[in-house]
C-alpha cells in the first residue's frame, strides 16, 4: 500500500520521488533544492537519496536554468525546475515563450521539450513583494505550454507525475497558501487510471433545488469556494464547485455542462482581472451555453492592482464574502453589489 | 589568489599600505570612533528586529549579521548627492542615507513595499529582485552623465553606487548592467558583498573563480576587499567613487564577508551550514576588530558605553515605534497605481468602496 | 502650418521630433536607432539632429535598455525605448512587469516612471520568426502599465506625443503593416485639445437600418475591419467599427454605448484567443450589456498556436473573411460556421 | 593589444606557430584543398541565395560574406556527435554539417521555422532570439555531463558548441551561459563571430574592451583568432574541442571578422558603414588568401576550376528545387503545436477546417 496522510507540498516530494525512481531522464534543477530542499522543502531530502547530479542546485539565474534545461531536454532528459517564487519566473520568460513553448512547432514536432516548470503561486501567506504573484493568464495566453494548478494533495502527486510524464512543457502551479493542507495520498497511482491532467474536476456538487450557481475556480481559492458553497447552502442557494485543475486547456465540457444546469457561473481567481483567466472563461462559456445564461457570467478577481503589501492582502484576495457577493450578483439579489455607474473616460 | 585588501586584520592589527592608507588619512580617533558606533548600532537594529520578528511584530527580517563594516564603511564614503540602489539587506546603508529607524522595518511588518521617500535619502526602495537594481544604477549613472554633458560641466559628479550579493551576480540583468556601465562609461560603483552564500547555496554554485575576476572582462576596474574591515572597505569605495567623480567611468568591488544569521528569519542555516565554518568566520568579527584596535590606540571603557547608549537609544525609538504603526485603509490598494488618471480603476476602487460600506451596514452577503 | 500627408512611420518620426524639441527631458533608445534610424526608419534622421546623446544606439540587451531607462527616469528623463520588434520585448519582461509596473505603487506615488516603450507590432508582413508577436495581451494583464496601439498616422503623432508626456509608463504599439499607411498629419496637436489617450473612437458609425454589429479592434486590423463593413454594408448589415486605440485601460463607455445600440458584437484581434484581450473584452461586455446583448459576442481571433511560418500566416491572421464569417455568426445566420460539438477531454 | 592568432595572413603567407601548428599539422594538399572548395561553395550559395531573395523567391537572407572560414574552419573540426546550437547567421556551419542545400533556404522563403531534423544533422534549428541559443549549448553539454557519469565513462565526450555573433555578448542569456558552464565544467565551445557589426552596431556600442576578455572573468579561458584565416580558426577550435573532450570546460573562441555584405537582404548598410572600411577588410579575404597560399604551394588552375564545378553544382540543385519547394497546407498550423492531444486546439482545428470548407463550398461569408 503506498497511501498515506501528507502534506501538499509532501505529496509533491512523494510525486518527485516516484518520478525520479520511475526514470532515470527525470531530473531535478532549481535554486535551493539541494541540501536545504527549497524553501517549502518540496524536494526535501531527494538531493541525498538521487545525488547532486539528479538534484542540482544552479546558480542564480531564472533564464540560466530554463535555457539550460531546454538543452538539456534536447539530449533526452526530462527536467523539473523549480522556480522559487512566482514573482522569479520572469526573468525566465523568454526562454518560456519564445524557446520552451515554440520549439515543438518550430521544429515541427521532431524536439520535444518534456520540462516541468514548477512554480509556488498566490498570495494569502503575508509575502514580502513579488512572492505572491498570480501569472497564469501569462502562460495560458502562451500556445504551446500546459498550464495546471494544484489543490490538493492527492492532485499535487498524481499531475505532478502527470506533468513530468507529458512530452509537452507544462508550467505547474502549487498554490502556498495550501501546502500545509492535508490528505490521503496514493503516489502510486497508475497514470493511465488517473483523471487526465486535463480534465476538471466537480469538486463539490449541487445539492437541494433552490437558485443553483457554478462557481469556477482552481488552486489557492478552491478551499474558499468550497467554504462559500457551504455558507450557501444553509441559504438554499446550490452551489456546484467546480476545480479547474487545468488551466491551459480548459475543460470546457465539465464547465458548460455545470453551467448549462445552472444557467449561472462565478469565476474567482486571485489574479487581476483585466485579461486574466477569469474573462477568457467567462468569454467561451458565454459562448458555448448563451441560451442556457439567466445572468451574465459574474467575475471575482483580484484588482488590477501590483501585488499589495501583505496588511492590505485580505482586500485584494477574493475572500469567502467576495465570492458570495459574486454570488449574490449572479443571483441578482437585492443588496448585491449594484454595477457602477459608466465612469468618465479620460 | 591573492589576498583582498586588508588594513585592519582579524586580531584588530593595522597593516600600512601605500597604496590605500592615502584614502584614509583623515579617519581619526573620532570618525573610527563613528563608524564603530554605526556598527554596534546596526548591529543592535538586527537583534531587534530579529526579535520584533520572533514576536509577531514583523513577518520577516533580513539580518546583515557580520556584514557591518561592508554596509558601514560604504554607506559613510557616501557623499549626499550620490544615489543608492541596493537589495532588501543594506538595512546599514539605510541607516547611512538617514532612514529613519522605523522606515527600516516598515516594509518587513507588511505595511508598504517601500518604507522612504528615495529622493530625500538618495536611496531607492530596497530591490527583491535579484540583481535587477544594477541597471537601475546604471541608469541613473546614464542620467548623471547626460546632466553633465547638458550643463556642461565635468568632474566631480555624483556617483549611484549598486549593491548586491555573490548570488545576483550569476543574473543575467547584473552581466547587462556591466556591459552599459562600461560602454558608456558612466559614475557607477558596484558594490558585491560576497557574504559566502546565496540562501543555502555556496558561492561555488555561482562561480568557480573569484567574483571579483568578472568585472574586469567586462572592462570595469575591479577589487577586492576584506569585507569585515571597515578602514579596508572604506578606502577601496572612496577610491572607486572618487574614479567615478572624476570622469573614470564604472568600477567594481567585491567586499568579502560571511552573514553569520539565516538568510532570513524564515531561514534555518543549520540545514546547510557547517557550524566550524561558522565559528571561523566568528572570528573574524568586524566590530571586535575595531574595537580591539580603537582600544590599542588608547580608547578607555567609554568606548563600549557610549556605542552601548547608542544602541539602547535606537532600540528604544524601534520599540515604541512599533507598536504605533499603523495598518493602511482598504483604499491605498488603489491610490499609487497610476500617476494619472485611471478610469478602469478608479470604477473599481468606487466598486469596492462601495462593497465595503454595504458590507459594513449589512454584514455579509448572502 | 504643420500638417503635412505623412506615413505612418514618419507620422511617428514627427512626433518623436516634437517630443525631443519640447522637452529635453526626452531621449531615445534602442537598438540600431542611430545612424540607421531604426529598422523601420522610426527615428530616421533624429540623431543627426538631436545628437547621440538624446538619440542612442544602446547595446544589444533589451532587459538592459528598459533597466537602464528606468534608472534615467529616477533622475527626471523621460526615455522613449524602441524594443526593435514585438518578439524581442520578452528579455525585458521581467524589468517591465516586476519594476516599470509596479514601481509607482512600490514608492506610494514618489518615483514615476514616464517611459514609452514603441514596439512594432503583429504579422501579415511575411517576416521570419518572433517578428510578427502580438503580446498585447501580457501587457494588457499587467496592472500599473498603460497599452495603446495605434491604426493612423494622425494617432501615431499624436498619441505617441501624449504617451511621452504621460508620467505613467506606456507601451506603444506600432502595427507594421500599417507604418506605410499614408494620412494628413498635424504633428502639433495641442495634447489638451486632442482626443484623450485612453478614449476609444468610433471609425465607423453605423448607417442604415438592417441588422446592426459593433467591430471592434484596433492597430493592425482596423484597415481589415473598416474594408468588412463596408463589405457588409452592401448585403445590408451595418457595422459600426470601434478602433480600441486605449488597449488599457479600455474605454467600455464608447463599446457599450455601441452594443447596447446594436445588441451585437465581433472582437477581431491577431494574437491568440486564449487569455486574450478579445477574451477580456467579450467578458465585460456580457456584464454591461447582458440584457442588450441579441448573441454571445464573436472573437475572431489568431488561433492558439506560435505564430506560424509566412506562407501561413494568411490561415492565422483573421482576415476579411473570417471577420464576416464572425458577423454571420453573432447574426445567427446560416452558412455561418457551426459551433463544434463538444469535444472529448483527454 | 595582442594580435589575434594567425597562421595564414592576409596576403597568404603561413607564419608558423609552436602552439598551434600540432592542431593543424594533418592539414595536406587535399584537406586544405577541400577547405578551399567548401568556403568557394557556400559563398556562392550566399550569392545565389541573395538573388533569389531578390527575385522574390526568398523573402529574405542573413549573407554570411566574408565570414566562410570562421565558419567553414570550425565547422569543418566537429564531430558527427557533437552538436550545434547557431543563430541565424551559420549557413556554412550548416552546410558542414550535412543539411541538404535546399534546407538551407526554406526558413526564408518562409516554409518553416526550421528546416531539418537537429538530431539527424547534430544542429539545433538556427536561432533568432539573440544569444539564447548559448544557453541551450551549455544544457546540451550538461546533458553529454550526465550521460557520462551515468554510464560510467570519461573522457572523449561529444562537445555542444554555440555560434553567436558580437552583439549576442550584451544578452544578458550569453552571461548566464558562462556562468553555468563555468560551475559544471561542461564540455561546451563558445563560439563568437565578432563580424564587427550587429546590424548597423558596431562592436564598440557592445563592449570598451576587446570581447575576448570577457570569458576570463567567468572562468573560461578564452582565444582571439583571426577569423579570415581559416587554419587558425581550424586550430583553435580543435584545441577547444579537446579540452570540452577531456573534461577540460569550456572555452570561447573570438573569430575577428567582418560581415562583408549587409545584415540581411533587408538592410542597407550604407547607412551606416564607410566603404573605406569595407575596402580595407575586403583586402583581407579569407578565400583569397587560402588561393594565394594553395597556389604557391603548387596548385594549379584545376583548384579554381573543381571549386567553380561544385559550386555550380549546388547553384543548379538550389536553383532546381527551389520552384518545387511546395507551402504547407493550411492545416500544418495545428499539427505540431503539441506533443500530445491537445482538445482546445483540436477543436480550433476542426472549426478552422470547418471553416476553409465551407468557404470552398459556399464562397466567402455573407
Ligand atoms: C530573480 C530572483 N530569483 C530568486 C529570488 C529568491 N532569492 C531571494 S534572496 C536569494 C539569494 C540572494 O543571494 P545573494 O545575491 O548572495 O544576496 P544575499 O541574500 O546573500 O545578501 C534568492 C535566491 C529572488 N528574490 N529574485
Ligand atoms: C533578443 C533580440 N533582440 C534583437 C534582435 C534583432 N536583431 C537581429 S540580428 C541583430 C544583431 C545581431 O548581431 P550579432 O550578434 O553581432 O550577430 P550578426 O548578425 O552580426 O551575425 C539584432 C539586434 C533579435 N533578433 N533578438
Ligand atoms: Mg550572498
Ligand atoms: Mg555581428
Amino acid at each position: 500500500m503506498t497511501t498515506s496522510t501528507l502534506t501538499l507540498a509532501k505529496a509533491l516530494n512523494a510525486g518527485l520521488r516516484r518520478a525520479l525512481a520511475d526514470d532515470d531522464h527525470v531530473l531535478l534543477m532549481g535554486e535551493d533544492i539541494g541540501k536545504l530542499g527549497g524553501v517549502y522543502r518540496v524536494t526535501d531530502g531527494l538531493q541525498n537519496e538521487f545525488g547532486a547530479r539528479r538534484v542540482m542546485d544552479t546558480p542564480l539565474a531564472e533564464s540560466g536554468i530554463i535555457g539550460t534545461a531546454i538543452g538539456m531536454a534536447y539530449r533526452g532528459y526530462r527536467p523539473v525546475c523549480e522556480i522559487q517564487f512566482d514573482g522569479f519566473v520572469y526573468p525566465a520568460f523568454d526562454q518560456i515563450v519564445s524557446q520552451l513553448a515554440k520549439m515543438h512547432a518550430r521544429t515541427r514536432g521532431i524536439v520535444r521539450l518534456p520540462l516541468t516548470i514548477r512554480i509556488p503561486v498566490g498570495g494569502g501567506i503575508g509575502a514580502a513583494e513579488h512572492h505572491s504573484e498570480s501569472p497564469e493568464a501569462y502562460f495560458a495566453h502562451t500556445a504551446g505550454l500546459r498550464v495546471v494548478s494544484v489543490s490538493n494533495p492527492q492532485d499535487a502527486a498524481t499531475m505532478l507525475r502527470q506533468s513530468i510524464a507529458s512530452d509537452d512543457p507544462v508550467i505547474f502551479f502549487e498554490p502556498k497558501r495550501r501546502y500545509h493542507l492535508k490528505g490521503e495520498v496514493d503516489d502510486a497511482v497508475a497514470l493511465g487510471d488517473a483523471m487526465p491532467l486535463g480534465a476538471a474536476r466537480v469538486a463539490l456538487a449541487r445539492t437541494g433545488d433552490g437558485p443553483a450557481v457554478t462557481l469556477v475556480t482552481w488552486g489557492g481559492l478552491v478551499g474558499v469556494a468550497m467554504d462559500a458553497a457551504l455558507a450557501a447552502a444553509d441559504e438554499g442557494v446550490a452551489i456546484e464547485v467546480i476545480d479547474l485543475r487545468s488551466l491551459s486547456p480548459i475543460d470546457y465540457d465539465t464547465v458548460s455542462a455545470s453551467v448549462r444546469a445552472t444557467g449561472r457561473i462565478v469565476i474567482a481567481q486571485e489574479g487581476p482581472g483585466e485579461a486574466g483567466l477569469a474573462s477568457e472563461i467567462a468569454a467561451v462559456v458565454t459562448e458555448r451555453c448563451f441560451h442556457f445564461l439567466e445572468a451574465a457570467p459574474v467575475r471575482v478577481t483580484g484588482h488590477d492592482v501590483p501585488y499589495p503589501p501583505a496588511k492590505l492582502e485580505k482586500h485584494h484576495l477574493p475572500d469567502l464574502d467576495r465570492i458570495l457577493d459574486g454570488v449574490d450578483r449572479v443571483l441578482g439579489r437585492h443588496g448585491a453589489q449594484a454595477p457602477a455607474p459608466p465612469a468618465a473616460v479620460r | 589568489m591573492p589576498e583582498p585588501i586588508r588594513l585592519l586584520d582579524e586580531h584588530g592589527t593595522r597593516h600600512a599600505s601605500e597604496e590605500w592608507d592615502p584614502w584614509i588619512q583623515d579617519l581619526d580617533d573620532a570618525a573610527l570612533t563613528s563608524l564603530y558606533e554605526d556598527m554596534v548600532v546596526v548591529r543592535r537594529i538586527d537583534t531587534e528586529a530579529t526579535a520584533l520578528q520572533r514576536q509577531g511584530e514583523l513577518a520577516l527580517w533580513p539580518p546583515l549579521l557580520g556584514q557591518e563594516a561592508a554596509q558601514i564603511g560604504s554607506g559613510r564614503a557616501l557623499r549626499s548627492d550620490d544615489f543608492v540602489f541596493s537589495s532588501y539587506r543594506e538595512n546599514a546603508v539605510a541607516y547611512c542615507r538617514g532612514v529613519e529607524i522605523l522606515d527600516l522595518v516598515r516594509v518587513w511588518r507588511g505595511l508598504t513595499a517601500s518604507a522612504w521617500n528615495p529622493f530625500e535619502v538618495g536611496m531607492a526602495a530596497p530591490q527583491v529582485i535579484i540583481g535587477a537594481q544594477t541597471l537601475h544604477a546604471t541608469g541613473y549613472a546614464m542620467a548623471i552623465q547626460h546632466d553633465q554633458v547638458r550643463d556642461g560641466v565635468s568632474g566631480d559628479s555624483a556617483v549611484a553606487v549598486a549593491y548586491f550579493g555573490d548570488g545576483a551576480m550569476s543574473e543575467g540583468d547584473v552581466g547587462e548592467a556591466f556591459v552599459f556601465a562600461s560602454t558608456f562609461q558612466v559614475p557607477v560603483v558596484f558594490f558585491c558583498q560576497n557574504n559566502q552564500y546565496a540562501i543555502s547555496e555556496p558561492v561555488r554554485v555561482q562561480t568557480h573563480v573569484p567574483l571579483v575576476d568578472r568585472p574586469g572582462g567586462f572592462g570595469i576596474p575591479g577589487v577586492q576587499v576584506d569585507g569585515n574591515d571597515v578602514l579596508a572597505v572604506t578606502a577601496v569605495t572612496r577610491q572607486a567613487l572618487d574614479r567615478a567623480r572624476s570622469g573614470g567611468g564604472p568600477s567594481f568591488i567585491e567586499a568579502v564577508t560571511y552573514r553569520m544569521g539565516p538568510h532570513t528569519t524564515a531561514d534555518d542555516p543549520t540545514r546547510y551550514r557547517d557550524p566550524a565554518e561558522l565559528e571561523e568566520w566568528g572570528a573574524r568579527d568586524p566590530i571586535a576588530r575595531l574595537r580591539t584596535y580603537l582600544e590599542e590606540r588608547g580608547a578607555g571603557p567609554e568606548l563600549e558605553a557610549r556605542a552601548a547608549e547608542a544602541a539602547d537609544r535606537v532600540a528604544r525609538e524601534l520599540r515604541a515605534g512599533i507598536s504605533g504603526l499603523e495598518d493602511p485603509p482598504a483604499l491605498d490598494l488603489f491610490a499609487h497605481v497610476y500617476a494619472e488618471q485611471h478610469p478602469g480603476l478608479d470604477r473599481q476602487r468606487d466598486d469596492y468602496a462601495r462593497y465595503l460600506e454595504g458590507f459594513a451596514q449589512e454584514g455579509p452577503a448572502l
